[in-house]
């Protein structure tokens, strides 16, 4: 907490904005999940005393000026990049604890390669996974893990799967690689959902001091203005649409498969072949 | 370190960096400079750098951004598709203004091409092959030991103006062989503090921010303008070339790399039969000696570009011309290395055009 | 004084590092080397050649296409350069694996049986150093015993016990030619 | 009843997505009739129930509310800080406000 | 086809790709040019043609070189930092000789940048982006109707010298809304038959490859000749350009696309103030009209170069007039575009400078 | 079968070289895998009848110039791009066959983003993936299946996951893409293993005649140059070192995971992390 | 005739719509026109302009830094475009949502009171059609049966329901303006 | 025994590699003494008891067996053809034979 509000009328402050947010006014869209993903990273970088050691890699997407918003040193990286910039990061800062902040478009699909290989390496930050299933700042094109169906600008008669292929459920394939650690799927459209994120995050970086290897937090989050909702509409959709096909919950632990988890993708049924 | 070694350029280009207190490389093999990534990963390991094969070129620009965004000296290299793969990843990093160190062992192109050497990169080296407006500060070494040397000196160059550095070499550079002496040089001593990079926000200081995003036309204009005013001191301090028997000569070889050895064989035989002919060796591709090229412009008849691709280098030399005298270009492609012999033929070509009169400097030739 | 030598043969011959081992011996003596490998395509077996310059003055270019001598290990080797030997140059070739001869006779034709020389001393790896030693005593880029002194930088630690037979290799090959006309300074 | 909470929100900031009057389990919350600068409705505090849980701090998007709990004292009020005009500045459409949005790069 | 429509840039090169035949499309959405994909997706899809949104720029480049390989009309489009990912695939793609259509809709550079108008790619575009020797044809449109025009140029084009095309427009081009017309183009008859495509080996005649591979350096050189003979064809017949106000001109604008539209306004301005100013635009860049500027060198007293970039073209231009005359620039970077006022004002200085007398020719401006 | 080879002594011709290679010889080394695999590849072809609408994409790898050997139309693809190339192939040539031929430098390093999503969007062509745990073509480098502790020219003291991370199972992987409907691993060390992954390419086309979607067969093969041995060493070293790490058999089969496969690559033991 | 418009709102004002339908109106009229928006970064809300100009000979360059008339629908735009108005330009703004008015003397300037006949015709989309009309009816770019006939173009099919009440939004605009000095040709 | 089988091996296209060698379970082949044009012994039919099996030809890299069976005839003879000289070309390495190998691009 950021200490700088006075109580009032003799009450405490209970919550504040973190001082590892700037003052800077965020550009999101109203009701977006990037807002409330950033407020908790830097909520538990505070809480944990590491803003001096934490450097944080954000991609294009719509987050791409969060150091405009995040209080501490970042880099900018590449659309589909930011897995490899943080490898460089870190591989010459070990002891710094470092996070890059993606959405699904970058993370799934311009830089699965990259995604895969510093998962399978094992590279020891958080990558913090932002699946709004959409490009939201190109205009609301369809991302790789847009759901079956979805209407997206790029798919106005919905998400097909000849043409498209099939929503890529990448949190379970990069569980399976070795290199991870922590891997999970959360949610922040609840005060539940936003503490069991804020935990997930502060497991994460202290994994990360521990020098497990790589943690993964998905985020299910929504995009009002891609998805044409109210941000409230957009946070029943994500529960409606997006949770059956992306269940929240841990998929991985302590470097361990959680067996109960619906994997593999390929089961669920959702998926419908259209050839 | 006075001993003598001989050593392949590949080689001696990663021995200097392990020497020039390089932290870290990222890279992908590629013939002909995987020995680059392979005496790395044994003499550079063994001596403290973070080596990494990784899994693409496009993987390895990005984490060179990263490593130097975070304060690191750090390099990579590759030949020339995995060159071209890099592209989006270095305008990132001239906007961003991170010194780092970047070797192309240039083979021939285009496409999948050989791996025979080869100069086909010129343009792209030069000119910038990414999008926008950047320059890469480019050295082009044509001996082992430069391969050696520049790689010190690109270090330097890297730091002190915040810019990414290229050595451009071609194929035979690197697998060739020749005596290098490595520098007394002290990385400790020669490494500037980097403030700017995103080693952790401390209490004194605000953010750290590595980006080459300007959302609003007026700040990436500021940026643009910044960029050039850096250019325009790189292009004033930092151009370097070589002149051979220049001072007396009537004709002028304009060369780089292995075609300026070619070339300095050539004159060593034209001479030998009364041709005043000198070379011109551009070693800083960018930025460009074209003042030099203009004065000897003004001395010489005529002047006869020798490259191993079909005559990039000419519109630079053009250009420092300036229609002053006609500029001729003899070159090869595909791998092939011009030989001395067929390089005279063509010096003499171009003099039987200029000797007659001075007043025939109106002839312009197109590149073949 | 320079000295512009081709070497080649099959891959697998070795050509590459009696070329290295020359141009080594030549810093071993304070002089200007260069070693040019054609390194092509097909890099293990194939033909391979490389050009050794030893001078006394900075070495323009290190590729030429005329040679003061040819080695040649094989057939395709004689086929191919004999014909960019200078004048008065020197073409050196293992008899034993030679069906045509050269033919010209503006240079110093020197054939020696290394094949033979090398099963006497049982160990095909040297082939390429009996050869030098061939080599040397015909045209004396450098001492036999610069060569000695370069082999322990040319072979890796590891094979460091093989220097003693290579050293031989060198010596027999030296005694081998009795034929050659003159030697070439 | 004692009242136990109370929240502050820096309305000039609160881009009105009403995620927080969804999250308040009291229903302490809802949004006013006048809109800010940039144009939004915004959350303010309707009941004096509020219990300090901080829900609609954790769902707060763009972190504007300050929450507050009382130890044993009383008398909370909501404070409104930061209403810089009261322009009328309508949108057409009220689901998508103007003055803020997606980055297009 | 002969109704007016009124269509932004993007749609109408999209509209225009249906029209023509184009039988896939590959890419990946990127501002200011998503609209390009977007059109398809609806359109095209409903249209029978093979629309993908693919998993990145790299992918589609080289989606793009197999289904020209299997005898498609294919296109992609992109803006620049996904262009720059293409390098590889079209250093590939012209090596092959493979006819592709791609379109580059120009933001501001380097690096991420911003989203606004920008001609900063030029070089890019024009020298070639990927390693190695080879050339795109390079078509600048300057209205939205050239947007569509040049789609069915450009697929002419590529199948006539089996060469990629390159449509160059500035983010304003692709943003922009005017009145469009589509021509009357019957695919069917204008795609020609390409009997070297990978459709099946048939009993009658050997397999095809596609490949730009040639692993003796012999072949590549070959290769490499073949490809420069091409270009020397293609610079022979499609240097494409537009004169405007020439005939009697003193001083001469050149620019490209927007730049040029600007800069016809500023010889409506000028014309009204009596200053005898003209216009050549280019409209292939590569080919670039050096003739043509060389030509109007010999009548007009000087050059005014107009870019949104730091003065790239400002170099071709420069190779063209060879020394004689002074060659200025003027542009704005980062997206901002230039005003008429403030080229006019640039314009003027170019004068003071060359009106004395025609003797202070030797004056050469670098460019900003 | 070639068909031209006359019967000796009355003796019936029962193996030739079929005719859908070329007389081309090959410029593989002494024993290497790639020979067998184009061998038995062409083998099917002839025997299907398909030459005449196949088309082959064989990228960079010492299998580069497959189209001198296959007398089939091919392409050439850039490094790590066959999946591309072949989607673009396909896609507009539907009803030819198409098949990849990748090593695992190029299938599952450069080329990871575009194998995942090839697979992912169930592109309807084979990909026959030689993994010989190294890169040939270019001497010997580390591949991304390179079992841990083995020595390449990059990894002179063994592959070690810290810096070089874990080997990749991307097979184990791909069978997880809902795109994929035949997922199986072969080798063709022996005359047993060929007979098996004959088998495996005649059914892998009969699927794609059939529009199934992808099918992936892993050869995993041997490398004598790049591993430093004989020929008969390296197959004995595929059964010593390479099956316990890359077990063959069928992975998926009719679109669905084969129960028994020790997945995830995760619970395997051999490799040890050395943080 | 050439006239060069600037267009000026909030992002959620329908401005580009309002220029495009002018842009359109010019087509329907066989003029030559453009229509350039000023896209920024912040694509949906904050500001957005958008250049039109409808012509009767070809359009040199569709960017101009002068303009005929300026068509502001809030503050921000007033205070930003006012100063480039060419001299007996237009200025007409909604004044419901103007605090501080221009204060040039050397143009025309029209307030409307957008704001209130939209709360009347009680539909917030179509502020964008009053202003169209209240413009038209002082600058007769094109006619307003022009607009009308327009219309059906600009707006997808899937919001042809809405045909009319923008209809009746422009004419209600048009008859809006009665202060303005002179209507401008 | 009746002779139930027969190869013809392509000697000047083997290769050397003894895969075939070690895949007879007849135990019918050997690597010859001598070497082909490009330096490679190579395999040949030792004994008379090949049984047409295949098995040579399906591990064989380079597709250089021709396999045949008997119906009902006999006399099978190894056929080796094509061997075009026997110039002796040695190499450093038995175990990398000059002449072929990986191409490195
Ligand atoms: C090489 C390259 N290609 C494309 C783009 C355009 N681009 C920017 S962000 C983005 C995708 C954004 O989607 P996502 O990663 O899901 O983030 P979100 O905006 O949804 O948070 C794209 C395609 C780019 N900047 N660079
Ligand atoms: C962009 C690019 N990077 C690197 C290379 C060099 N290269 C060619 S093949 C290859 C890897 C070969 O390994 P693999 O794919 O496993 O095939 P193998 O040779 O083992 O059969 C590499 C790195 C290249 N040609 N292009
Ligand atoms: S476009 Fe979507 S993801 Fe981007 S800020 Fe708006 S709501 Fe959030
Ligand atoms: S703190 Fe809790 S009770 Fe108070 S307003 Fe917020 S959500 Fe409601
Ligand atoms: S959640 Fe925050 S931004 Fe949204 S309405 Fe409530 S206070 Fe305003
Ligand atoms: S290098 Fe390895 S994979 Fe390549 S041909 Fe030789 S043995 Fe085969
Ligand atoms: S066919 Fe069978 S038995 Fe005959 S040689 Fe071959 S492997 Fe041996
Ligand atoms: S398997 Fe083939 S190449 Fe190898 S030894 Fe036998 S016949 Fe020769
Ligand atoms: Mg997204
Ligand atoms: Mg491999």
């Amino acid at each position: 907490m950021n200490g700088t509000q006075e109580p009032i009328n003799g009450m405490e402050v209970v919550w504040e904005k973190p001082s590892t947010l700037t003052e800077t006014r965020m550009h999101y869209c109203p009701g977006c999940g990037h807002g409330v993903v950033h407020k908790v990273l830097m909520d538990v970088i505070e809480e944990m005393g590491i803003q001096d050691k934490t450097i944080g890699v954000a991609p294009v997407g719509c987050s791409v000026i969060a150091y405009n918003y995040m209080n501490i040193d970042m880099q900018e990286a590449a659309h589909g990049r930011a897995t490899a910039v943080a490898t460089g990061v870190k591989r010459v800062l070990p002891d710094k604890i470092v996070f890059t902040y993606q959405g699904d478009g970058d993370l799934a699909a311009i830089g699965t390669a990259e995604t895969m290989h510093a998962c399978n390496r094992g590279e020891n930050f958080l990558i913090v996974f932002i699946n709004n299933g959409i490009y939201g700042m190109t205009g609301g094109q369809m991302a790789p893990t847009s759901i079956v169906g979805m209407k997206t600008s790029t798919t106005p008669e919905g998400r097909e799967v000849h043409t498209q292929g099939h929503p890529f459920k990448i949190t379970e394939i990069i569980a399976m690689l070795p290199g991870t650690y922590y891997v999970t799927r959360h949610s922040v459209h609840t005060p539940t959902t936003v503490r069991h994120f804020k935990k997930a995050v502060e497991k994460a970086f202290k994994y990360q001091q521990e020098k497990k290897g790589t943690c993964l937090i998905e985020v299910v989050s929504n995009c009002p203005s891609g998805w044409k909702m109210t941000p409230l509409q957009s946070n029943k959709w994500i529960e409606e649409k997006m949770f059956p096909f992306y269940p929240p919950g841990d998929l991985k632990v302590d470097g361990k498969l959680v067996e109960k988890k619906p994997i593999p993708p390929a089961a669920t049924t959702e998926i419908k072949e259209s050839k | 370190m006075s001993e003598v070694l001989l050593m392949e350029g590949n080689e001696a280009a990663a021995e200097a960096a392990i020497l020039a207190g390089c932290d870290a490389y990222f890279g992908y093999p590629i013939t002909p400079q995987s020995e680059v990534i392979e005496y790395l990963a044994d003499q550079g390991r063994k001596r403290g750098m973070v080596v990494m094969q990784v899994e693409s070129e496009v993987a390895a620009i990005n984490m060179v951004y990263g490593a130097a965004g975070a304060g690191a000296r750090v390099m990579t290299s590759s030949s020339s598709p995995g060159i071209s793969l890099m592209q989006e990843g270095l305008s990132y990093i001239a906007c961003a203004e991170l010194p780092c160190l970047l070797i192309n062992i240039n083979r021939g192109g285009p496409g999948l091409g050989t791996i025979q050497p080869s100069q086909g990169d010129y343009f792209q080296s030069v000119k910038g092959g990414g999008h926008g407006d950047y320059h890469l500060i480019v050295l082009a070494p044509a001996s082992v030991q430069e391969m050696a040397d520049y790689v010190y000196l690109g270090f330097d160059l890297a730091d002190k103006y915040r810019n990414p550095v290229l050595i451009l070499a071609d194929g035979a550079l690197g697998q060739m062989m020749e005596k290098v002496i490595f520098p007394d040089y002290d990385p400790k001593q020669r490494k500037i503090s980097k403030p700017w990079a995103t080693t952790g926000k401390t209490a004194n200081r605000p953010p750290n921010v590595i980006t080459s995003l300007h959302l609003q036309s007026e700040d990436m204009e500021k940026i643009n303008i910044h960029l050039q005013e850096k250019y325009r001191q790189i292009e004033k301090n930092e151009v370097r070339y070589e002149l051979i028997s220049t001072d007396d000569a009537e004709y002028l070889l304009v060369a780089y790399g292995l075609s300026a050895r070619i070339c300095q064989r050539v004159i060593e035989i034209a001479r030998q039969q009364g041709i005043k002919v000198g070379l011109l060796r551009p070693i800083s591709l960018y930025p460009y000696p074209y003042e030099m090229v203009s004065k000897l412009a003004d001395q010489v008849r005529g002047i006869l570009v020798v490259e191993m691709n079909a005559g990039q280098m000419v519109e630079d030399v053009r250009l420092g011309v300036n229609g002053k005298i006609p500029v001729d270009f003899y070159g090869r492609m595909g791998g092939i290395i011009p030989t001395p012999e067929d390089t005279l033929t063509s010096l003499k070509k171009l003099m039987n055009k200029t000797q007659p009169k001075k007043s025939s400097e109106k002839l312009i030739k197109e590149k073949v | 004084m320079t000295h512009e030598i081709i070497f080649a043969g099959f891959g697998g011959q070795g050509i590459l590092s009696m070329g290295m081992t020359l141009a080594y011996s030549g810093v071993v003596e304070g002089k200007e080397v260069s070693w040019m490998p054609s390194y092509g395509p097909e890099m293990r077996g194939g033909t391979a050649n490389c050009i050794v310059i030893v001078s006394d003055k900075r070495i323009s270019s290190p590729i030429v296409s005329k040679f003061d001598a040819l080695v040649a290990m094989n057939q395709p080797s004689v086929d191919k350069f004999e014909k960019s030997i200078k004048p008065n140059g020197l073409l050196i070739y293992d008899s034993g694996n030679i069906v045509v001869p050269p033919t010209r006779t503006d240079i110093t034709v020197a054939p020696v049986d290394i094949e033979s020389e090398v099963l006497k001393l049982n160990n095909l790896k040297v082939r390429n150093m009996v050869m030098l030693g061939a080599f040397l005593s015909v045209c004396q880029v450098v001492s036999i015993s610069s060569v000695v002194k370069a082999l322990p930088k040319v072979f890796p630690e590891r094979y460091h016990h093989l220097l003693k037979i290579n050293q031989e290799a060198l010596e027999r090959g030296e005694k081998l030619v009795i034929e050659a006309a003159t030697p070439i300074a | 009843m004692a009242v136990r909470g109370t929240v502050k929100i820096d309305v000039e900031t609160c881009k009105g997505c009403e995620l927080c009057i969804e999250a308040c389990p009291q229903d302490s919350l809802a949004m006013s009739k006048e809109i800010n600068t940039k144009g939004y409705h915004y959350a303010v505090l309707i009941q004096d129930n509020c219990t300090g849980c901080i829900n609609c701090a954790l769902v707060c998007p763009d972190a504007v509310i300050t929450v507050y709990r009382a130890g044993k004292k009383k008398d909370p009020i909501a404070t409104i800080t930061n209403v810089k005009h009261d322009i009328k500045i309508m949108v057409d459409n009220p689901d998508v406000p103007a003055g803020e949005g997606r980055l297009d790069i």
